[in-house]
C-alpha cells in the first residue's frame, strides 16, 4: 500500500476524507449503495462515473506536465473525438468507432507535440492553438448539432456496467494500469522525469528528449480521445459545443492537486486521478446539497485553495509554529 | 550584425499581416479600422499589460478575466443601486482589487504554491463573487459614461481615438517605462531569470511577488472599469475566458512563459495581431461558427510560426555565439 | 578545540551554531571568529558543512540554534537582503547570479543608481565598466550575463559582492572557474580589501592558494568544527589530516614517466572537424588507454572542442570515426550509442537533474543508452548506484537522496558515476575536479588512471596546469578556438604549455575579446 | 439593388442557435438577401467588434442577435449615425436602447417559463407536486426569465413546490450529471413529481438520468421544457417526455421582411415583432414534428 500511495498522497487522501465527510453531512444518503439493473447505484458511484472524463484528461495531462508542458487542448480533443464517434457510430462497429475516434486524438496529439517538441513552441500557446481550431473542427464535423445515435455498443460505452461498476469507471481503471504499465514498466517514467527535471541535462545524458516530449503529447491526445468517446457515449450523442469545455483546466487542477508541479519532473499517475476524484467529490456535494447555483464557484475557490494549503508543507511548518507558540504561552 | 530584436520582429509580422488583409479588404486600410482595433481592444491591452509583468516574473494569473468581470458588475452596482459617485467607485474597485492581486501574491510567496492554481482559485472567487452581487447585466446610464463613452478625437477618414483607447495607450507607455526604467522593473526580470538566485542577491522576492500580482489585479480592474466604459454596464458573465486571449497576446509577443524575458511594446503588438485576427474575420463575413474557430487557429499558428521563424532567422548568428559561450 | 579570544578585533562571531535538514545534521555546535582585515580561510571536505554555514550566516537558511555577532551585536539576518544591510556581502558556491539581465544590471541589482524613481541605464554602465576593469575585464556590460562564459559571470559575482562588501566578504568557492591570471588579480583585490580592514571568509579546495592567500584557517569535519590554526604554523601534511580525519594516500606526481609508451589502438578519431564561430578545423586522435588533455585560457575553445567531440554540437564538416569506422555524430545520443561519455562543466544547469534521486541520475545514461524497451530493474539500478555511491565515497552514502541537497563536489561525482556506469569506451571530463576536495580530488585522478588503465580513452580539459601534467599522455594547447600545439611524452610539462599558450598574442587574444 | 446584411451571431453554443443561424442562411437565400454572418464565440466584445466591421464596411443593415442586454448604446449610436438600421433577433436589449433599433423580433423567455409553469399547473391538479429545476447558465437572462416566469405561473398554486434548483449549464450532459445528483438527493427520485428544465437539451439528459435510477419519466415523473428542439419530439413519441414550448428558429424571416418593407417602401414596423411561444405536447403527433424538424439544422 505505501508502495502505490507515496508518503507524499497522504495530503490528498486527508483532503479526499474530509470532503467526503462533508459530503455526507450536507446528503445522509451519500454512501447509500444499491444495485439497479446490475450496475451500482449511489452517489459514490456518481463521482466515479462522472470523474472519469477528467480522471482519464489527467492521466495525460500528469504526463505532458511531468516535461514542463501543459495541454490546453484536450477539452477540443474531446470534442473532435466525441464529434467522430457519433457519427460513425450507427453505420460502423464499435471497433471502427473507436478507432477512428482514438486515431484522431493521436493525431491532435502529434500536432501539439510537433509544435512543441519540434517547431519548439511554448506548450500553452501551441496547445491554445488546436483548443481554439479543435473545437472548431469538432463542430463541423457535427455541424453545430448534438449528432445523436442509437448504436447499443457504443452506448454500453457509457451506461453498461461490468461486475456492477459502470464501463466507464473499469476503462478509467483499466487506463491507469495500462499507463502505470507501459510508464513505470518501461523506463519511460524516468525518462521523462529527467525530460522535465533538466530537459539540456537529460539531452547531454543521451535521452531522446524531443521523443519523450511527443510521446506525452500523443498520450494526452488519445486519453482526451477516449474520454470524449465516454462522453458522447454517455448522452448518446455528440455535443461539439460544450464536450468538455473548459475541463483542461480541471485536469491541470487535478494533477496540481495530485501533487505534480507545474515545473515538470517528479510525477504520479494514481495521485493525479485522485487529484480528479476530489474534484468530482466536491462537484457531487455541490449538487447535492441544494445550495442555490451561484455560490458553486465561491465553494469551488474555497476547496481548492484548502486543498492546496493542505499540501503546502510550509503551510504544515507554520501551523506547526503556531501550535507550538500557544503551547509555549500555555 | 546583431539580428533583429523580437519586438522589431512581431511589429513586421503585425505590419505585414495587416497589409496582406488589407489587399483581400481594402476597406482595412483606412483610419477608421485602426481606430477601432484600438478601441475594441483597449481593455485587452490593459489586462495583458499587467499580464506582462506577471509572465516575465516567472508567474501566471488566470484570475484576470474574473476580475474584470466583478470589476463591471461592482462599478455598475455601486454607481446604479448604491449611489456612489462614479470616481469613488473607481477608487474603490481599485483598491479592492489590488488587495485582491495581493492576497494572491501573497499565498503563492508564503505558501510557495504555484501561481497557475492559486490564480484558478482567484478566477472561481471573482466569478463567484460576482454572481453573488447580481446574475442580471446593469445597465449604467451615468452622464459620465456617454460623456466618456462618446468623447474621441476625430482622425481623418473616419477614424476615431476614442477615450478607453487612449487610457490604454497610457497604461502601455506607462507599463513600458516601469518596466525598462525603474528598480521595479529590473526586479520582475530578477525573478523571473531565477527567484533564488533574486532572493539570493538581494532582491525582496516576497513583496515583489506582492506588488507584481497586486499590478496585474489592479490593470485588471482598471481594464474592467474600461470594459464598462466600452459596454456601458456591469454584467457577471463578462470577460469569460480573456484571460486564455492575455496570455496568448503576450506570448505573442515575445514573452517567455518561463519568465525572464519579455517587453510591454511586444505584448501590446501582440494585442493587435489578436485584434487583426478577429477583424479579418469579420471582413470576411463568411464563415460560420467552427470556421471561424478553425480560421482563428490557423491565423494564430501562421503568426506565431511565422514570427519564430523570423526570430530564429535573425538569432542566427547571434545564435553561434551564445553557442560558444557555453 | 581551540577558538579565538580577542573580542576587540573579532568583527564575525559564530557561536554554538546547528543546522539540520530532515535527518541530515549539517552543521553541529559550530564556533566560527573572523577578525577585522583577515583572510580566513574555511576548509573541509566536500559535504563538510561550509556552505551551510555562511548560509546559516547570511539567513539564507534558518538555523536551529546558536548565535550570530558582527561588530559585537548580535545580528540574525531573516534574508540575503537583511545581510546585505548589515555589511556582510556573500558569493555562494553554486547559484551566481542571473543570466537573463545584462551585466551592469547584475552587478547592481537593487542598488541602482538612481534619479527621479528612474534608474540612470549610462551611469550604471558606466560603473559597471569601472568595476569590471578592477578585474581586469573590459566587456560589453550591457550584453546579457549569459552569454559569457561561467569564468566571466564568476568575476562578475566576485565583482558585486566586493562592490558590496561593507565590513564582511564571503567567496565560496570563487576561484573553481578561475584561471591563474584571473587569481592572481582576486587575490590582489582581497589583499586591498583586508588592508581597509574587511574581513574575508576564503573557502577553497586549492590548498595552494589557502597558503597563499590566508591567515588563518578554519576546518569543518561532518558538520562539525575540528578546530582553528594559523596558517603560517599549519604544516600542509596535518591540515589534509584535520580536514580527512585520516592520510592522504600519497599519489605519485608524474605519470608519463611511469606507463611504457607503446602504440595503442584509435578508439576515435576527428578529422577537420569544426564549426564556424565555434571553434576552427582540427584533427584529434584519442587512442584507449590514453588520456589527453586539453589546455587553454579562459575562452580558448576547449569546452567547444569537448562538445564537438561528444555530438552536443554538430560539425560543420569533416569527419568523425569510431574504431575507424566513420561515424556522424549529430546529437548527444549519438555519441552516448558510440560508447562515449561526457561530464559538461557547468553542473548544475547541463549535468545533474537536482530534484531526481541519486540513483535515478546516476543510471540515467546507461537507461537512456539501453533504450526504452529494457528498463533497468529497480534491483540493478539500486545495485548500479550502491557500488557507485561507495566507490567515489559520494556523501551522504543514500541513493535515495534528491542529488539537489548533496554539495557540489559530491555533485560531480555522481556525474561521473552516471557515465562510469555507461562503460563508455571513450569519457570527455570538462573540468571533472572542479569543486571537488582533495580527498576526493586524489580519488578522482586516481580513478582517471585506473580508466585508461582499462582500456578506455579519456578527454579531459583542466585549468589546473599542475594536475594536467599528471595524468595527459598528450597535451593539446588552444588558443583563440583553435588547436595550436600538441605535446607528448617528455614535453609535457607545465612551462611548455604556458609558453604555447602565450606564443604569439596569446596575451591580446585575452584582453581584446570583448 | 440586392440587399447586404450584417447578421453578428452569437455563437453556436446549442443545437438551437445552430438551427436559427441555418434557418436564417435560409430565409436569406430565399429572399436573395446577402448575408454576412460573423459569429462572436459567444463573447459580447467581439459582437461590438463585428458590428463596427459591419459599419465599417457600409452594410444596407444589421442584425444583431445580443449575448447580454446591456452595453449597447456606444456602437448602435455609431450604426444610427452612418444610417444603418439595427434589427434585434432572439433576444431584447436594455430598454434605454430603444430608439437605437429599428425593431426587435423575439420571444418573450418569461412569458415561455409562463406558458411551461401553466401547463404544468394544469396537468398536477390539486395534488402536491415537487419539482426539480434544471436551470440554464448562471447569469444568463434566458435563464433567469425562463425561471422568473415558471415561478410566477406556480406561485398560484399552492400545491407546486420547487425542491431542488441548480444549474445544468443548458447542456445535456450536465443536466444529466444534476438529476442524477436531484434523484439521489430525493430518495431515489420517489418525491420527485416533475421536472422542468430552461432547455430541451438538458432535459434530454435528464431523461436518461432518470431511465438508468429505473425511473419512468413522462409517466412517473412529468417534464416540461423549452425551445422544442427535435430531440425532445422523439423523446415526446417514445413516452418519456411531456411536453415542450416552442422557441422558433425562424427569427430572421420576420426581420427580413420588415427591413425589405423598411427599405422599399420606409415603412417603420412596430418596435416588438414578438413569435409565438407555442406548447407541444404528446397529443401533437410529435413523431411527425421530429421528421419535420430534423432537417432544419438543430
Ligand atoms: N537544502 C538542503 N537540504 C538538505 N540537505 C542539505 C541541503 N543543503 C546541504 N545539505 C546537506 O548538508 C551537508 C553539508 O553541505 P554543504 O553544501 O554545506 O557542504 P560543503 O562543505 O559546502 O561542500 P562542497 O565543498 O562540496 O561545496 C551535505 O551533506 C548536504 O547534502
Ligand atoms: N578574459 C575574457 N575576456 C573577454 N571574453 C572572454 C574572456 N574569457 C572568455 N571570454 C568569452 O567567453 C566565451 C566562452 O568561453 P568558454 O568558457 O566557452 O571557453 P573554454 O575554452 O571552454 O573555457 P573553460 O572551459 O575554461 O571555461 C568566449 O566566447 C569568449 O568570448
Ligand atoms: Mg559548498
Ligand atoms: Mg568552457
Amino acid at each position: 500500500m505505501t508502495a502505490l500511495l507515496p508518503r507524499r498522497g497522504l495530503a490528498q487522501i486527508l483532503a479526499l476524507i474530509v470532503i467526503l465527510a462533508v459530503d455526507r453531512i450536507v446528503s445522509p444518503q451519500f454512501f447509500d449503495l444499491r444495485l439497479q439493473d446490475g450496475r451500482l447505484f449511489g452517489s459514490l458511484i456518481d463521482v466515479l462515473n462522472r470523474g472519469t472524463p477528467v480522471a482519464l484528461l489527467s492521466l495525460g495531462m500528469v504526463l505532458v506536465i511531468a516535461t514542463r508542458g501543459i495541454d490546453l487542448s484536450v477539452g477540443a480533443i474531446m470534442a473532435i473525438s466525441g464529434a467522430i464517434a457519433a457519427s460513425l457510430a450507427d453505420s460502423h462497429g464499435l471497433p471502427i468507432v473507436l478507432a477512428a475516434a482514438l486515431g484522431a486524438g493521436l493525431m491532435c496529439g502529434l500536432w501539439n507535440g510537433f509544435l512543441v517538441a519540434v517547431l519548439g513552441m511554448q506548450p500553452i500557446v501551441a496547445t491554445l492553438i488546436l483548443m481554439v481550431a479543435g473545437r472548431g473542427i469538432a463542430q463541423l464535423i457535427t455541424e453545430g448539432r448534438i449528432v445523436t445515435f442509437s448504436s447499443p455498443d457504443l452506448v454500453w460505452l457509457g451506461n453498461g456496467a461490468i461486475l456492477g461498476l459502470p464501463v466507464p469507471v473499469a476503462i478509467a481503471l483499466g487506463m491507469l494500469i495500462l499507463t502505470g504499465a507501459v510508464v513505470r514498466g518501461s523506463a519511460l517514467g524516468l525518462l521523462i522525469e529527467a525530460t522535465g527535471g533538466n530537459a539540456r541535462a537529460s539531452e547531454l545524458a543521451g535521452v531522446g528528449t524531443r521523443a519523450m516530449i511527443l510521446a506525452v503529447y500523443v498520450w494526452s491526445g488519445v486519453c482526451a480521445a477516449l474520454a470524449g468517446v465516454i462522453a458522447a457515449a454517455d448522452i448518446m450523442g455528440a455535443d461539439a459545443n460544450n464536450a468538455g469545455l473548459w475541463l483542461e483546466l480541471d485536469a491541470i487542477l487535478a494533477v496540481v492537486i495530485g501533487g505534480t508541479s507545474l515545473f515538470g519532473g517528479r510525477f504520479s499517475l494514481v495521485l493525479a486521478v485522485f487529484g480528479a476524484l476530489i474534484i468530482q467529490t466536491m462537484n457531487t456535494g455541490i449538487l447535492l446539497s441544494g445550495y442555490p447555483p451561484e455560490f458553486n464557484l465561491l465553494v469551488k475557490a474555497g476547496v481548492v485553495l484548502a486543498v492546496l494549503l493542505l499540501q503546502s508543507p510550509k503551510f504544515s511548518g507554520l501551523a506547526g509554529m503556531a501550535m507550538r507558540l500557544r503551547g509555549t504561552k500555555a | 550584425m546583431k539580428g533583429l530584436p523580437p519586438v522589431l520582429i512581431t511589429a513586421i509580422v503585425l505590419v505585414a499581416g495587416f497589409a496582406l488583409c488589407a489587399v483581400q479588404f481594402p476597406n482595412i486600410a483606412s483610419t477608421r479600422v485602426v481606430g477601432n482595433l484600438l478601441t475594441d481592444n483597449a481593455f485587452l491591452g490593459v489586462v495583458a499589460t499587467g499580464m506582462t509583468f506577471v509572465i516575465i516574473s516567472g508567474g501566471i494569473d488566470l484570475s484576470v478575466g474574473s476580475v474584470i468581470g466583478f470589476t463591471t458588475v461592482f462599478v455598475a452596482l455601486a454607481i446604479e443601486r448604491w449611489g456612489v459617485p462614479p470616481l469613488v467607485a473607481f477608487v474603490a474597485i481599485l483598491a479592492l482589487s489590488a488587495a485582491f492581486g495581493a492576497a494572491m501574491g501573497a499565498i503563492i510567496h508564503v505558501f510557495d504554491l504555484p501561481p497557475f492554481i492559486v490564480t484558478l482559485a482567484g478566477m472561481f472567487l471573482a466569478r463567484g463573487a460576482s454572481f453573488l452581487l447580481s446574475t442580471e447585466s446593469v445597465p449604467i446610464t451615468a452622464p459620465v459614461y456617454s460623456t466618456v463613452s462618446d468623447f474621441a478625437l476625430r482622425v481623418p477618414g473616419g477614424g476615431r481615438l476614442t477615450a478607453i483607447a487612449m487610457i490604454m495607450l497610457i497604461v502601455v507607455i506607462g507599463g513600458a517605462l516601469l518596466l525598462k526604467l525603474t528598480r521595479f522593473g529590473a526586479n520582475v526580470y530578477a525573478i523571473g531569470g531565477s527567484r533564488t538566485t533574486a532572493s539570493l542577491m538581494g532582491v525582496a522576492v516576497g513583496a515583489m511577488t506582492v506588488k507584481i500580482y497586486m499590478l496585474s489585479s489592479l490593470l485588471a480592474g482598471i481594464a474592467g472599469i474600461v470594459f464598462s466604459f466600452y459596454t456601458s454596464a456591469g454584467y457577471s458573465l463578462s470577460a469569460v475566458g480573456v484571460e486564455l486571449d492575455t496570455i496568448a497576446a503576450v506570448v505573442i509577443g515575445g514573452t517567455l512563459l518561463a519568465g525572464g524575458q519579455g517587453s510591454v511594446i511586444g505584448t501590446f503588438l501582440g494585442v493587435l495581431i489578436q485584434g487583426l485576427i478577429q477583424t479579418y474575420i469579420n471582413f470576411d463575413g463568411t464563415l460560420s461558427s467552427w470556421w471561424t474557430k478553425i480560421a482563428t487557429g490557423v491565423l494564430l499558428f501562421a503568426f506565431i510560426a511565422l514570427q519564430q521563424g523570423l526570430v530564429a532567422l535573425a538569432r542566427r548568428p547571434v545564435a553561434m555565439r551564445a553557442g560558444a559561450a557555453s | 578545540m581551540e577558538t579565538s579570544s580577542d573580542p576587540v578585533a573579532s568583527l564575525l562571531e559564530v557561536r554554538g551554531i546547528s543546522k539540520s535538514f530532515g535527518a541530515v545534521r549539517a552543521l553541529q555546535e559550530v564556533d566560527f571568529t573572523l577578525r577585522a582585515g583577515e583572510i580566513h580561510a574555511l576548509l573541509g571536505e566536500n559535504g563538510a558543512g561550509k556552505s551551510t554555514l555562511i548560509k546559516v550566516i547570511t539567513g539564507v537558511f534558518p538555523r536551529d540554534a546558536g548565535i550570530v555577532r558582527l561588530g559585537g551585536d548580535e545580528v540574525a539576518p531573516r534574508s540575503a537582503k537583511a545581510a546585505l544591510k548589515a555589511g556582510i556581502a556573500t558569493v555562494y558556491q553554486e547559484v551566481n547570479l542571473l543570466p537573463n539581465l545584462s551585466v551592469a544590471q547584475n552587478l547592481f541589482l537593487d542598488r541602482q543608481p538612481m534619479r527621479f524613481g528612474i534608474v540612470r541605464e549610462g551611469e550604471m554602465r558606466r560603473r559597471a565598466k569601472a568595476l569590471l576593469a578592477d578585474f581586469g575585464l573590459d566587456i560589453d556590460v550591457a550584453a546579457p550575463l549569459g552569454n559569457y562564459s561561467v569564468a566571466i559571470q564568476h568575476v562578475t559575482a566576485i565583482a558585486r559582492a566586493v562592490d558590496l562588501s561593507a565590513r564582511v566578504l564571503i567567496l565560496d568557492e570563487p576561484t573553481a572557474s578561475l584561471d591563474r591570471h584571473e587569481v592572481e588579480i582576486l587575490f590582489g583585490i582581497m589583499r586591498q580589501l583586508a588592508g581597509r580592514g574587511i574581513g574575508i571568509v576564503f573557502v577553497s579546495h586549492f590548498l595552494d592558494q589557502v597558503y597563499e592567500i590566508s591567515d588563518r584557517i578554519t576546518v569543518l569535519r561532518n558538520g562539525r568544527l575540528v578546530g582553528e590554526r594559523e596558517t603560517a604554523s599549519l604544516p600542509r601534511l596535518d591540515l589534509i589530516r584535520m580536514m580527512l580525519g585520516r592520510e592522504l594516500a600519497e599519489t605519485t606526481s608524474t605519470r608519463a614517466a611511469t606507463r611504457e609508451h607503446q602504440a595503442r589502438d584509435v578508439c576515435a578519431s576527428f578529422e577537420k572537424y569544426g564549426k564556424v564561430g565555434y571553434v576552427a578545423p582540427f584533427n584529434l586522435e584519442l587512442r584507449h588507454g590514453e588520456v589527453v588533455g586539453l589546455a587553454g585560457l579562459l575562452g580558448s575553445g576547449r569546452t567547444e572542442t569537448a562538445r564537438l567531440v561528444f555530438g552536443a554540437e554538430r560539425t560543420d564538416g569533416g569527419q568523425a570515426s569510431v574504431e575507424g569506422v566513420p561515424v556522424r555524430l549529430q546529437s548527444p545520443r549519438d555519441g552516448v550509442r558510440h560508447g562515449f561519455g561526457y561530464c559538461p562543466e557547468e553542473r548544475k544547469t547541463e549535468g545533474i537533474i537536482a530534484e531526481l534521486s541519486v540513483r535515478e541520475n546516476i543510471v540515467l545514461a546507461l537507461q537512456a543508452k539501453r533504450g526504452l524497451h529494457r528498463p533497468l530493474a529497480r534491483r540493478e539500478q539500486d545495485e548500479i548506484a550502491r557500488r557507485y555511491v561507495r566507490m567515489l565515497d559520494i556523501r551522504p552514502p543514500d541513493p535515495e537522496r534528491p542529488v539537489g541537497l548533496l554539495s557540489g563536489g559530491n555533485q560531480q561525482k555522481v556525474l561521473l558515476a552516471r557515465w562510469l556506469a555507461t562503460s563508455p569506451r571513450l569519457l570527455v571530463l570538462d573540468e571533472p575536479t572542479r569543486g571537488i576536495d582533495v580527498g576526493a580530488h586524489a580519488e578522482i585522478i586516481r580513478l582517471i588512471r585506473e580508466l585508461c588503465d582499462d582500456g578506455l580513452a579519456l578527454l579531459v580539459i583542466s585549468s589546473e596546469l599542475d594536475e594536467i601534467v599528471t595524468y595527459s599522455d598528450r597535451i593539446v594547447v588552444l588558443r583563440d578556438r583553435a588547436h595550436v600545439e600538441e605535446l607528448a611524452g617528455e614535453a609535457i610539462d607545465v612551462t611548455n604549455i604556458l609558453a604555447a599558450i602565450a606564443a604569439d598574442g596569446g596575451a591580446a587574444a585575452r584582453e581584446g575579446r570583448a | 439593388a440586392e440587399l447586404t446584411i450584417g447578421f453578428s451571431q452569437i455563437g453556436s453554443e446549442s443545437g438551437w442557435r445552430a438551427a436559427e443561424t441555418s434557418v436564417s442562411k435560409q430565409e436569406a437565400a430565399k429572399r436573395k438577401v446577402n448575408l454576412k454572418i460573423a459569429d462572436a464565440q459567444q463573447k459580447q466584445e467581439n459582437q461590438i467588434k463585428a458590428i463596427r466591421s459591419f459599419i465599417a464596411q457600409n452594410v444596407d443593415a444589421i442584425f444583431l442577435a445580443p449575448v447580454v442586454s446591456t452595453g449597447w448604446d456606444s456602437v448602435l449610436k455609431e450604426a444610427k449615425e452612418a444610417k444603418i438600421p439595427v434589427v434585434l433577433l432572439d433576444r431584447d436589449i436594455d430598454p434605454s436602447g430603444k430608439e437605437l433599433y429599428l425593431t426587435a423580433v423575439t420571444s418573450d423567455s418569461v412569458h415561455e417559463g409562463e406558458v411551461a409553469g401553466d401547463w404544468l399547473a394544469k396537468t398536477v391538479g390539486a395534488k402536491a407536486c415537487n419539482i426539480v429545476e434544471l436551470q440554464g447558465t448562471v447569469g444568463a437572462s434566458v435563464a433567469a426569465n425562463r425561471k422568473k416566469g415558471f415561478d410566477t405561473a406556480i406561485a398560484k398554486h399552492a400545491n407546486l413546490k420547487v425542491v431542488r434548483s441548480q444549474t445544468g449549464d443548458f447542456t445535456r450532459a450536465k443536466g444529466k450529471e444534476v438529476m442524477e445528483s436531484f434523484i439521489k438527493a430525493e430518495g431515489g427520485g420517489k418525491s420527485i413529481c416533475a421536472v422542468y428544465a430552461h432547455n430541451d437539451d438538458m432535459m434530454v439528459g435528464a431523461i436518461q438520468a432518470m431511465k438508468e435510477a429505473g425511473l419512468k419519466p413522462g409517466k412517473e415523473i412529468l417534464t416540461v421544457s423549452i425551445d422544442a428542439v427535435p430531440d425532445i419530439f422523439k423523446a415526446m413519441a417514445a413516452g418519456e417526455a411531456n411536453a415542450t414550448v416552442e422557441l422558433t428558429p425562424n427569427m430572421a424571416g420576420p426581420a427580413l421582411d420588415a427591413i425589405a418593407a423598411f427599405k422599399g417602401k420606409g415603412t417603420v414596423p412596430p418596435k416588438w415583432i414578438q413569435t409565438e411561444s407555442k406548447l407541444y405536447t404528446a397529443a401533437d403527433d410529435p413523431q411527425k414534428i421530429y421528421d419535420s424538424k430534423k432537417g432544419l439544422g438543430y
